[in-house]
């Protein structure tokens, strides 16, 4: 027996949720950005599952990898903004040693 | 050589880039002979593809890109060869190099040097642009081109307050005429849906459209016509125009630029033929401007400005010709014309440059003996500008009233009769003043030089010019020229449609005797006030009192025109500026205070913690996601 | 026996994915979190060789738990961590931000069992093959770009730590 | 029925295959590393005029395996400060990704774990799980010197993946597979991708030295610098799981090197008798570790900057370099070998005539300061 299409998206989701909380919830910038990552990888699981279960849909080809191909760029976008956002990170933290993103908040009006 | 017509243009062009770019910094006094040579290069093609369409080829259009393309509206940039453009193109390119040579001597201590030899080119380049194009558009974009080009120049020397106003003025004025030719370029698309010559004179010839549209057309056209050519209502620019540098004014505003229109209304002959009523009315204006600027030339003391009167006049005498149905004779002269008239400014420019700047004729006096070459030169050109036998102006402007005449427009013929006396006068009045008699400021005429070889070498290339180019159109009515021209002035030329019978001697000596005796007679008169004071000038504008003031005022145009159109002009900025001020700044400022008030509230939802806006997104997607799904599940449809 | 063994291993991954995740979520200890971090992508991994992707799968692991998971270790160990406690108001939404996305994430996750495998059997075999097909093909503009991203990140992320000299 | 190899069944023999596979991986593992050490040792005392162990067994032959006992028989330290899980997890996550790599190894035809299509990716993404145990076992023993190493292995191991990667990746646009063992196949004859593809070699040797912390890229354990990294804190078996963990990535980054550029199990007779393959790849492989334990004793340690700006600065470009020419090469030419070889051995030369160049002066002092250590030695052995 084969795992159902659906039990993959059901995980997707919840990943995707718990990192959207974690997002909301946590304070720590380092922790933000791990949540983030969750939620890509979710997102990832969704679009591979459907490339992979229900891709030969889409296009005519039976091996129709939209979606991987999507997960690639996921992949390039994670890196990059992992990248950038813990340099943006330090170069904050050089200013004011703290990492708690709440408590950055000269942008206010 | 035809389909490389393109190169004609392009080395003024190039020659612009070049010194526009790198002539301040690195070419500094090259940029005069780089020009030169640019517009010599053009004139050896140009000399060729004259040869190729005098050896039979005619009517070629070279296409060189599409220009606009939009829907059924289709503009190339192409270039339209035929006898006409190819003779325009000659004289162009020829005399624009002769006046660039002459330049570099001229402002050779001006500390613009690179600047005007980077607009000179520049403006035989759209010079050229307009001359070639085969269609209205690429013909506006050159007249638009020539016109800034004029702009730049006049204004060249900006420092002082004069020529910046002038500049203004030419520009202001020209800006009218533009306007006029803009009416005229889009009434022909929507009328014939082509801006093609070819299309257009086609259209006209099968099947023409109504008179008035055709008029309407035709004067649009026309109007743009004064505007360049400097014709009444029009001229007024001009004369100011002379605070340009002397070069800029013989090329510019002798030789080329202001013949624009009527190269234009040639080049619309088909049009204005069918068009008959405003064919007659372009003569009317074109004989009333002749004899107004002559009169006004007679009594002017600035030596350019009478020279630029006589531009005016002789470009009436054009018009006239247009409009007495005899586009050729109107070439010819424009082509005699270009080359005594710019022989006549630079001849004066090399006095002015001689006696250090000063253009006032009564401070002058005696110059012969300093400048001599510029003296022979000088009366060689003033002779052809009198029509003295066997000179250029003679055979071009005899031909234009016998055409007159001809045709059926005698007033015509007594107003450029006379026209052609009293121009007689004021020339013979110019040269005397400037050469003759006793010097009248000592110390102006002790400094007095003859100017350097390069700029007396094209006074004698232009005197000889202007003694023999002439001959052109010899044996009159069907000399070269005509044979050259009629294929493409056929299609309007409905009065010479018929075959050109052998010029007929004896009412051609008729005419040429008249018009000669008349013109001689004004130079008598001239020499006999001047040399001999009898009458004296002094009294008889005395006696002419008012009349004579009228005249000195030009008319008072300018003042006219200040008051009427000028001061109404301002009233209604001044209107337009409050209405700016109160009305549209006001509801922006009123607008930007209610913005301010409401972003003032909405700042306290700035939280600045990121957080916060994270949440906001989420709520976002809630609020989607209940809406998404209350239209999916159907309770939201109503 | 091997048709239990997919089921199983998924399971497994499940498992793992969601319990290391609610770990990230809601544990104190920044490496710990960052660890888990690194299972959760592994695991990850291993679902997407349930799905027979593995390519992918190694992308994953080699980019995930290679580079970006040492990369946030390199944020943890550069930075001080402390937990200070809440100076404003808006600082507290920790209470409402976990029920509004427990509200979204609840009918979200019951709706995900609504999809249906298609009646078509799913691709069996490596998805090397495809995947560099359609991407280095129809997707080859989007992968330049992609490149350029990554560039400009590197470049950025160096400007924006580099000390300035003086 | 279906026949295998060897006329055994093949589902049998599929089985077998893997059990040979793994057989070899901890053979090559185990005693791999203890005769790795022994043979380090030896050479090393070799080229420093020392004995080296002589003492138990023959040639002290056992001396390694009296450590590897003495190393189990240990006492499991742990300092109280440590971080007691990723403490303890550290060895295991160093050390599986090494043994797992052995899976995809072609020893000999056939005998290969499993034939994976992206089985060079695979090794890649081992490879680079190892960084994470590092820096775990950095930051778990809570020590400054360790993190210190952790952090400095991070950066260096994750620079010089970027060349290892490029480096392989030349090859496999020649090949045009991912697999061992078509790239195996690939290269039957004396005329080996080495030859084809030197500078690919190059880079790709001197990224592995980086990568398995071995000289001059050690830095991460540099005694005279920090301890010994993120080895300090350990001790008995953890330590040596490390220490095994480090051999074994030798002598798989060998094996790679060997299967990529050296034909892998090709060699004289290996067609007649197929098991031959196995000699011959460990031999190659061998080669390189001893290439590997030449240079330890050769090359002096690099500094951290100089470690960066040699990646980053020389042997990324040329490494991109060979990759735009080796790829336009390949689609231009039918037979892209002769231009391949050309532009290889041409960036070969650039790098080797090129690089001492640009550090004339650090080498003059160097070579200066080699001559007198030489000068003394002989002083000193003169009688």
């Amino acid at each position: 027996m084969t795992v159902p299409l659906g039990a993959f998206i059901a995980v997707s989701a919840v990943l995707f949720f718990l990192g959207a909380g974690g997002v909301l919830v946590r304070r720590n910038a380092v922790v933000i950005l791990m949540c983030v990552e969750l939620m890509l990888n979710a997102s990832n699981l969704a679009l591979v599952a459907f490339s992979r279960r229900a891709g030969q849909l889409g296009a005519g080809n039976p091996l129709d990898q939209r979606g991987s191909v999507f997960v690639v760029f996921v992949l390039v976008i994670a890196a990059a903004e992992v990248a950038v956002g813990l340099a943006i990170i330090l170069a904050a933290y050089r200013n004011r040693p703290t990492v708690n993103v709440d408590e950055l908040h000269e942008m206010k009006g | 050589m035809i389909h490389n017509v393109w190169l004609i243009p392009a080395f003024p062009l190039a020659a612009f880039l070049i010194n526009a770019l790198f002539g301040r910094r690195w070419l500094k006094r090259w940029t005069g002979p780089l020009a030169s040579l640019s517009i010599a290069a053009s004139a050896l093609v140009a000399i060729g593809v004259f040869l190729e369409v005098r050896s039979g080829a005619e009517r070629t259009i070279v296409p060189l890109y599409t220009f606009i393309s939009v829907g059924a509206f289709h503009a190339n940039v192409a270039a339209l060869v035929d006898p006409l453009s190819s003779a325009m193109l000659l004289v162009v390119t020829v005399i624009s190099f002769l006046i660039h040579v002459y330049a570099i001597g001229y402002m050779a201590h001006d500390h613009g040097f690179w600047r005007f030899f980077s607009w000179f080119p520049l403006f035989v380049f759209a010079m050229l642009i307009l001359v070639l194009g085969d269609n209205y558009l690429v013909m506006f974009v050159g007249w638009e081109g020539v016109g800034l080009c004029s702009y730049l120049l006049i204004g060249f020397w900006f420092e002082r307050p004069e020529p910046a106003g002038a500049a203004k003025k030419a520009f202001v004025m020209n800006r009218i005429g533009d306007w006029g030719f803009m009416i005229g370029m889009i009434t022909t698309f929507l009328v014939f849906g082509s801006m093609n010559f070819v299309d257009v004179f086609e259209r006209v010839a099968k099947d023409p459209p109504a008179q008035g549209v055709l008029s309407l057309i035709c004067l649009a056209f026309f109007l743009g016509a004064t505007g360049k050519s400097a014709q009444l209502p029009l001229y007024s620019w001009l004369p100011d125009a002379m605070e340009g540098p002397t070069p800029v004014s013989a090329l510019i505003h002798a030789a080329t630029m202001v013949t624009a229109g009527v190269y234009l209304v040639a080049r619309s002959t088909p049009l204005f033929a069918a068009a008959g009523p405003v064919l007659a009315g372009v003569g009317g204006v074109g004989a009333l401007t002749a004899i107004f600027a002559a009169t006004i030339a007679l009594v002017q003391v600035d030596i350019k400005r009478v020279m630029a009167y006589s531009t005016v006049s002789q470009l009436g005498y054009m018009f006239l010709a247009l409009g007495a149905g005899a586009p050729i004779a109107a070439m010819f002269h424009l082509i005699t014309h270009a080359f005594f008239k710019a022989l006549l400014f630079l001849g004066s420019g090399s006095v002015i440059h001689g006696i250090g700047g000063v253009q006032d004729m009564r401070r002058m006096g005696g110059l012969r003996s300093k400048m001599p070459l510029t003296y022979w030169t000088m009366v060689i050109a003033g002779g052809a500008l009198a029509a003295l036998p066997p000179l250029a102006g003679f055979w071009s402007k005899d031909e234009i009233l016998g055409s007159a005449f001809k045709n059926g427009y005698p007033i015509l013929w007594v107003v450029g009769v006379f026209t052609g006396g009293l121009t007689a006068f004021y020339v013979t009045r110019a040269i005397w003043l400037t050469f003759h008699g006793q010097p009248r400021d000592r110390q102006l005429f002790e400094h007095a030089h003859e100017s350097p070889r390069v700029m007396t070498w094209p006074l004698l290339a232009l005197a000889v010019g202007s003694a023999l180019v002439g001959f052109i159109g010899f044996p009159p009515d069907n000399g070269f020229l005509h044979s050259f021209l009629r294929p493409a002035l056929e299609a309007g030329a409905a009065q010479q449609a018929i075959p050109p019978e052998a010029s007929n001697w004896l009412e051609f000596l008729a005419f040429a005797a008249i018009s000669t005796a008349v013109g001689v007679g004004g130079i008598l008169l001239g020499l006999s006030m001047y040399s001999r004071g009898r009458p004296d000038p002094a009294a008889v504008s005395r006696a002419a009192g008012p009349y004579y003031d009228v005249l000195v005022n030009k008319y008072y145009v300018d003042e006219i025109y200040d008051r009427r159109f000028v001061g109404v002009a301002k009233a209604f900025a001044g209107a337009a500026w409050a209405f700016d001020i109160h009305i549209i700044d006001g509801l922006v400022n009123r607008l930007g205070w209610a913005i301010k008030l409401a972003g003032g509230g909405l700042r306290r939802a700035q939280t600045g913690i990121v957080g916060n806006y994270a949440l906001s997104v989420v709520a976002g997607l809630l609020l989607i996601m209940v809406v998404y799904g209350g239209y999916a599940t159907g309770w939201l449809r109503r | 026996m091997f048709d239990i063994l997919e089921p199983l291993l998924f399971a497994l991954f499940a498992l793992g994915i969601i319990g290391a995740g609610v770990c990230v979520v809601v544990l104190r200890r920044i490496t710990a979190q960052a660890l888990l971090m690194a299972l959760t992508f592994a695991c990850m991994a291993g679902m997407f060789l349930l799905l027979g992707a593995e390519t992918i799968a190694l992308f994953q692991v080699l980019i995930y738990v290679g580079a970006i998971t040492i990369l946030i270790l390199f944020g943890v160990m550069f930075t001080r961590q402390d937990d200070r406690g809440y100076g404003l108001f808006f600082q507290r939404q920790s209470p409402w931000a976990a029920a509004l996305t427990l509200v979204i994430a609840l009918p979200v996750a019951f709706l995900a069992f609504s999809f249906k495998d298609p009646s078509t059997p799913s691709p069996k075999g490596g998805d090397l093959t495809p995947l560099a097909g359609s991407l280095f093909t129809d997707y080859a503009f989007p992968f330049e770009i992609a490149s350029v991203l990554l560039l400009a990140a590197l470049v950025g992320a160096i400007v924006l730590v580099k000390r300035d000299e003086q | 029925m279906p026949v295998g190899p060897f006329g055994i069944d093949p589902v049998v023999w599929a089985v077998l295959r893997l059990v040979i596979a793994v057989v070899l991986a901890v053979f090559l593992v185990l005693n791999g590393a203890l005769a790795q050490i022994f043979l380090e040792r030896k050479i090393q005392a070799v080229m420093q005029d020392r004995l080296g162990p002589y003492h138990t067994g023959p040639f002290g032959l056992l001396q390694t395996f009296a450590d590897a006992i003495k190393l189990l028989g240990k006492e499991d330290i742990r300092a109280k400060l440590t971080d007691a899980p990723f403490f303890l997890a550290a060895p295991a996550i160093v050390f599986s990704p090494m043994i797992a790599s052995f899976v995809v190894l072609p020893f000999a035809p056939d005998v290969v774990g499993v034939n994976l299509n992206v089985g060079l990716l695979y090794l890649t993404t081992l490879g680079s799980m190892t960084v994470l145990g590092i820096v775990i076992a950095g930051w778990a023993s809570n020590n400054k010197y360790s993190l210190m190493g952790g952090l400095r292995s991070a950066g260096q191991l994750i620079s010089y993946e970027v060349p290892q990667i490029l480096g392989l990746v030349t090859v496999v646009l020649y090949v045009g597979s991912l697999s061992m063992v078509d790239i195996t196949n690939s290269q039957p004859g004396p005329l080996v991708n080495a030859l084809i593809l030197p500078f690919a070699f190059v880079t790709y040797l001197i990224a592995a030295l980086a990568e398995t912390n071995r000289n001059p890229f050690d830095l991460p354990e540099a005694e005279s610098e920090l301890v010994a990294g993120f080895l300090t804190e350990y001790s008995g078996m953890r330590w040596g799981v490390f220490f095994v963990a480090e051999y074994g990535e030798v002598s798989v980054v060998s094996a790679i090197m060997a299967t990529l550029w050296f034909g892998g199990w090709h060699g004289p007779g290996v067609d007649a008798v197929p098991i031959l393959g196995i000699l011959w790849f460990t031999l190659k492989t061998y080669v390189f570790v001893l290439l590997f334990m030449w240079i330890r004793a050769t090359l002096p340690r690099l500094r951290i900057d100089q470690l960066m700006g040699f990646c980053w600065k020389v042997l990324i470009p040329l490494a991109l370099v060979n990759i735009m020419a080796s790829a336009v090469i390949i689609l231009a030419f039918a037979d892209p070998r002769l231009p391949l070889a050309v532009v290889n051995w041409l960036l070969v030369g650039a790098l080797v005539f090129g690089l001492p160049f640009t550090q004339r002066r650090r080498l003059q002092g160097f070579r200066k300061r080699t001559r007198e250590s030489v000068a003394m030695r002989d002083v000193r052995l003169s009688p």
